[in-house]
């Protein structure tokens, strides 16, 4: 049990087999946070069985904003063990974890036989049975309580849940089972709930949060900047952004295709895009393979398109359902030839909304392909996140709405952008090329003509380093400050931030920067947020430091880099950064290049 | 503000001097594309043609309408993302036999099923042109190359067969030594609401110098409007390999495409927002 | 005219449009050499013309091994000028250039009109006329005379050439061109001939010389390292080694399979090696991209695959027929996840046999796919060379003869290579996979099998830089010493080699480093071979500089690093490399990392 | 040395727990390869299974040959390069409808011209269940989904129609529920010469419940093996869509394939080596 009987911030780990419907319970269990005012995020964990195999949700409630799983948990509610040990080595026990089994439960995992924690067996399956209602609900109850939560708030969302046709007839007995459940608690909240109740002013706040995933809100940035067409094949942990599409797109005067595979979802995405209509893929590792030759040829041809991918563990088919940040080589590479494209990165479920909308405003204004990395743990973390202003980027493409017989399309201009005749304006007629071309769009293996292509297609991405701060805001964010600083992209920021918070606290002070403008290079914009760093810890969920490596191919960096890389689908925690951290403050300055793993 | 109409078909060129060798089929197709656009009066700039490589794939930037020449094999897919995001422009793609029955055969396949209003063009020359004479799928299964010194050794792809059997709702062939035949059947193709193939006997006098024979070979018209999808293949079947005509038109929904008119987005995004409250 | 009348190297342009045989005419001059016991080079370049269209031969001999075009062209004979301009870009002319052309042209390019050598009108398509022949022939005949060549020599190729069925009538007219052409030369050797005459010696080594391209040198080191299935799909450049494999696979009990497409390709070489047949795949920039997907399950399932990328200019379809370096970057990064594989690139013709077969080598060794970084430079020129002995190294892989029910696919081993049983193995049965997987191979998401299967694909390459040097010694050649180094991969070694020896001449010692393992990158031994290094010049055929971004992100480099690069299709040049060198000498120490262009 | 034989067919199992659902059809399939290989009494190592990825892909690992869980749609390619790398192994070659009939078509199509000995098992559920319930290529029309809200809309794939088309030597289809009907069609398809296909109805109780009645619909037998290639074309079209048999059978050549004693490689080097001199 947590020492501190009262909490500013609690992890729950809810497991099961198939049918336990553990991730049920922790989506209901988020939502009364969610309504209480509090934060929250909630992760699930499945095994490799199609349906009804093993499960894990893991949830997370907090008074502040989260970004990211915490490094250890303070309670486990095991359904069953079966198969526990395909995800334990995901679900780190706090030394002071607060187990609940079932009273009949054999064969008890390892970790759990050795926790130094409380373990307590309680008839679960039994109470489940006795109230007609199934084990979850007991959960929802149990760890309701262990939450502050009532049973009357508790009760609201599992009506909230069961109110779709056909499954009312559930509400009755699942609320028997949920009271059932927090009665068990009792002797666990005799000191208090395990984490602080919320304020007033907090439960006032309730109204101005989102629960949403980064999927969900990769999908409302695509949107809000004006993104109607969709072409993509499912992958998994992309799917669930193309069926929220779905139904919704056509109704802002969108359409969505399902393709045959990925090479034809990017052709799509460029053939409506060169159309006008701004355009988006979404896919995950293997399709992202599969995409780079049209990448390559959005470059080449000028043509705007979003790439999302929601990265999961590679290499190969690797693991489909798990996250990791190891797409960013290809990110950065994919493609032959000099194909120099946008590459961005949302840091968290809010940011997915702004990077993804900024990142098509780019896409458009600067006429090139734009890849997004999300990756699993961003798009299918349900989050509780503050309401925010909507971003105010939009697809805007410099157009050319008449032409004398003068019209060149790739005409070689100072920033590099050409203005675009769309399909349709008279007297702009032209054929646009993948084949290296003249500047009237015609096919051309002159070295001058090729040489002065590949200056404006560079030029117009590289300009980007001179453009006013303030159009650049959103290319990366700094908090904290010091001679030592933490450096992520994507997903990694969230530990970061929070390592750099529980670093403050030990006085140690340290700063954060998280990119997400990763390519072009901001070479002197990061020397900027630099200054004065003297050692640099880069901090990345891949096995190489896939961005470790980039940084040092382009940046002038600190004396002292430290890579500190690991793969998925353990998570990089807070504490992980922290000790990071602390290192690097007590390293000497000869020893550079560091790898922590 | 559009382009005055009727335009006669020369001005439907672009006066670019085609790579192609002397007593290329292509010459024949582009010349009867130019013959299919301008009785229609099609404005120039709302004709798309979209291709892939190879050099039937040249064709777009010889015509005075919009182009793109994109990646081998991947026509179909642009032009599909083309005219859902513009429904009021006319869309052909173009491609080569190797270009859309090799390497772009699976998007011909589902271009067949998901039927989108485009006119595709196959300059079918039973070779690769391109890249100097290796087999296509529809080269003979004798057809003898260093990369294939016994011959390919298998069925040449039968492309209307193919086009019936994927649920293609407008299927043909023409030759590119009757311009005119294959104006009628390409303006028939644009005509039609729906995904039409056209595939065009288009011979390649530099890597198969016997296809000069067609000329005397081909049997226009054979092939004829059938009844019903089984009557199509049998045509097809039945006929000799180098028959035109158009054998097969059938009425199928469309795709869902973007809308002209977009509703209000704010309101629209309030309403999504509304959703994520917990 | 060349200032010396009798040079040691001299290099030849001939142009002409569609049917003027100029490609032949070079074909001939250079077999000629070749017999006369001459080094030399010849290359192409042709316009967008499928057939018909304007070409250039662009020949160049000496009287020592050449890896590379000199700066400037001596002689350049125009049968016309139609479309000179489209690659007037890449025949750059010697301030005392000979321009031999007809006497009737019209429209003489600029350059060649301001050109302070001498330009000769001669009756060039008369003499052909009158003698029955074409106009290439005349230009044999001329040109054959301004080499030194005499007339049995030049008539011995013709016969050589049109010895094929059917061609042996054109026999007497072309030789009877021929020496109209070569009387017409006559002004032009009163002081000898232009090229010094080779010795007897020299003459008496023309036997131990072989007339080859890239391709075929690719092709012969596959073969002779055991390699036996090949699939690929036709892409220029690489499209005449499968031609050339075609006929000649099936002596060695081999199978070529035209595959449907690039996917096709290389899953079938996966298929075919998986089945223990060393295998191959030969493509070019966009094949290479639609590979990307099936190099990465070769890395997850760890199979031997050659992937041969003969470069093009990109990006996207770029300019087909042209010679760049730009694949780099994809070739290391190809297919998401962290995916390790092997890069390496021949350096010269001759080291195309001998790098292929190394990489075929490696790939079967470490269980591994292999990249070959050719370029249609390197692919498509037809070199004289001397006759070498075939390279040792052989496909042959750590193989599981017998199991009893022990047998795990992926066991973690000390060298990270586990024996690999094939079917067929009674006993062994497995099933491979692209998901991640246990040392059994069944799928597994637990973070410690894919922790552990990271390790191993990561250590069996990285386990190469601790390899005994005896090994090693392929991976990289230096030459030359001193405090200056260039660094080179590929094609762009040529020139460099050329630039250092003609440093050595001015009396500036610098050192040329070749490097042909790219990946694993050799940490240890390139700083070795770097020893004493101040200054280092990285030269490279690109736009973007992509060797030298890889170089800073992974490897110690000395202080000053300069980027010397130039994309195609004007090639690099020794003078090129050789103002580098001498700027690299003056510059101070403090300007580290310049671009020069 | 080779294996005892001949096995049960549960001895052609390799105890690996599928992921697959209770219920799926899929085990139906796994049981007929089972039932289909014991009586032919072959060595378990001297058969391959090479799949793509979906919840029919799976299917290698439980088996007790040997495997290759590739990518999803490249199962064909794979499956063609060992075949010819190793002519001795009998290999068969497993996936999905997503994973043959939409990002494989193009293989799939190639496959059937280029007649590698291979046998196909198409498993097909007519929905995407790996990634969990999205329209395939052989949904109906009116399957409605967040992907499709309102169905595919458009004619499914019809497998052994495009098989006939792209000119495969053998084509059946089978009912994972009649395991020994389905044994018998994969053991022909297994001994005949050539690329064979057999299509199998095998239902996805979880993203389409309703396939549970499959078992009442199917018509096993009605294909029949016809005399022409048109004959069985229209066969196929005619019949009931739930209708087993095996509709065509006919020899063709096969592709050349690795020998399996090298000849003399020193001195075949020697003799291309001579071709270099000038
Ligand atoms: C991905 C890719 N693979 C291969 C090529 C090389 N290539 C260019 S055109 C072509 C085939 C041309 O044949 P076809 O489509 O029949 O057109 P044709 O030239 O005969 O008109 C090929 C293989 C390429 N450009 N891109
Ligand atoms: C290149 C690539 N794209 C997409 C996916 C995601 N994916 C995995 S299985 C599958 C489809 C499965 O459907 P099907 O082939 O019908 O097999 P089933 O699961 O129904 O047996 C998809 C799209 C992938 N793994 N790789
Ligand atoms: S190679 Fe053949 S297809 Fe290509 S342009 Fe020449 S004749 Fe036409
Ligand atoms: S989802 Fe469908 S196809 Fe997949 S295992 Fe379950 S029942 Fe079978
Ligand atoms: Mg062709
Ligand atoms: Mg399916």
């Amino acid at each position: 049990m947590p020492k501190t009987t009262s909490r500013e911030t609690i992890s729950l780990a809810l497991t099961g087999s198939g049918g336990a419907g553990m991730l049920t319970a922790g989506d209901l269990l988020l939502r009364a946070a969610a309504r209480n005012g509090l934060y929250g995020l909630l992760t699930r964990s499945v095994g490799p069985q199609i349906r009804g195999g093993e499960s894990a949700a893991l949830l997370r409630i907090a008074h502040y904003p989260l970004e990211t799983h915490d490094d250890a948990f303070h309670v486990l509610f095991a359904a069953d063990w079966k198969n526990f040990d395909r995800f334990a080595g995901e679900i780190h026990l706090d030394e002071d974890v607060l187990v609940i089994m079932d009273e009949h439960a054999r064969e008890v995992p390892e970790t759990v036989e050795n926790t130094t924690g409380e373990v307590c067996r309680l008839p679960l399956q039994a109470t489940a049975k006795r109230t007609g209602g199934r084990v979850n609900m007991v959960g929802v109850g149990f760890l309701g309580r262990l939450l502050g939560m009532t049973p009357d708030e508790l009760a609201a969302v599992i009506r909230w849940f069961f109110s779709r046709k056909g499954r009312e007839r559930f509400i009755e007995s699942s609320i028997a089972a949920m009271k059932a459940g927090f009665d068990l608690a009792a002797p666990h909240v005799k000191t208090g709930a395990l984490l602080a109740p919320p304020s007033a002013k907090e439960r006032a706040a309730a109204k101005n949060r989102w629960l949403m995933s980064g999927n969900q809100a990769v999908a409302m940035g695509f949107l809000q900047a004006g993104g109607r067409f969709v072409a993509g094949y499912p992958i998994t942990p992309a799917t669930d952004m193309l069926e929220w599409l779905g139904p919704r797109l056509p109704k802002f005067g969108g359409a969505l295709v399902q393709a045959e595979d990925e090479l034809a979802a990017i052709n799509m995405v460029l053939g409506a895009s060169w159309g006008g209509v701004p355009a988006m893929t979404a896919t995950s590792g293997p399709g992202l393979s599969l995409m780079a030759e049209g990448i390559g040829l959005g470059v080449a041809a000028e043509i705007p398109a979003l790439i999302v991918d929601v990265q999961r563990i590679g290499p190969s088919t690797g693991i489909p359902t798990k996250s990791e940040q190891g797409d960013l080589n290809l990110a950065l590479h994919a493609a032959h030839g000099d194909a120099p494209h946008l590459v961005l990165a949302p840091d968290c479920v809010t940011d997915c909304i702004r990077t993804t909308a900024w990142a098509l405003h780019l896409a458009e204004k600067l006429q090139c392909p734009a890849i997004v990395l999300s990756d699993q743990k961003l798009g299918q973390m349900h989050s509780i996140i503050d309401a925010i202003n909507l971003p105010p980027w939009k697809a805007r493409r410099k157009l050319r709405e008449r032409c004398e017989g003068d019209y060149a399309r790739y005409r070689i201009t100072p920033d590099g952008v050409s203005p675009m005749a769309l399909p349709g304006v008279p007297g702009c007629m032209h054929t646009v090329d993948g084949l290296e071309h003249a500047e009237n769009a015609l096919p051309s293996s002159r070295v001058e003509d090729h040489a002065a292509q590949l200056d404006k297609r560079r030029r117009k991405l590289f300009r980007m380093e001179d453009w006013p701060d303030e159009e650049m805001a959103h290319w990366a964010e700094v908090q904290g400050g010091g001679e030592v600083a933490v450096l992520t992209w994507g997903s990694a920021a969230g530990p970061a931030r929070e390592a750099v918070r529980m670093a403050a606290e030990e006085g140690l002070h340290a700063r954060h920067i998280s990119m997400r403008l990763l390519f072009p290079p901001q070479k002197k914009r990061l020397s900027r947020l630099l200054d004065g760093v003297k050692r640099l810890v880069v901090v990345e969920q891949t096995h190489s430091g896939q961005f470790y490596h980039y940084l040092k191919s382009w940046f002038d960096l600190p004396e002292v880099v430290i890579s500190c890389r690991r793969p998925g689908p353990r998570p990089i925690t807070p504490r992980q950064v922290l000790r990071a951290l602390r290192e690097a403050c007590r390293i000497s300055e000869h020893e550079s290049e560091r790898v922590c793993q | 503000m559009t382009e005055q109409t009727p335009h006669k078909p020369a001005e439907y060129k672009s006066g670019v001097h085609p790579v192609w060798c002397p007593g290329c089929g292509d010459y024949g197709v582009l010349a009867a594309i130019t013959r299919a656009l301008a009785p229609m009066g099609l404005p120039r700039e709302k004709v798309a043609v979209v291709s892939g490589i190879g050099c039937s794939g040249r064709i777009p930037a010889y015509l005075a309408t919009y182009g793109f020449h994109g990646l081998h094999g991947r026509a179909l897919p642009v032009a599909t993302g083309l005219k859902l995001a513009r429904p009021e422009l006319t869309v052909i793609a173009a491609g080569g036999d190797g270009d859309i029955y090799s390497i772009g055969s699976a998007h011909f396949v589902h271009a067949c099923r998901r039927n989108p209003d485009i006119t595709l063009i196959v300059m079918d020359n039973r070779v690769y042109g391109m890249t100097k004479g290796q087999p296509s799928p529809t080269s003979e299964p004798d057809f003898a190359t260093p990369l294939q010194p016994e011959g390919p050794d298998m069925p040449p792809v039968n492309g209307p067969l193919l086009a019936l059997a994927s649920g293609a709702s407008f299927v043909a062939r023409g030759f590119s030594g009757h311009p005119d035949e294959l104006a009628d059947i390409i303006r028939a193709a644009i005509a039609h609401p729906g995904f039409a193939l056209v595939e065009v006997l288009s011979p390649c006098p530099t890597f198969r110098p016997e296809q000069t024979h067609w000329k005397r070979q081909v049997q226009a018209g054979a092939l004829q409007p059938a009844g019903s999808i089984g009557e199509a293949m049998a045509q097809v079947l039945a006929a000799p390999e180098l028959s035109t005509g158009i054998v097969w038109k059938a009425r199928r929904h469309l795709p869902h495409a973007v809308t002209e008119k977009p509703a209000d987005a704010e309101a629209l995004m309030q309403d999504l927002l509304a959703g994520f409250a917990p």
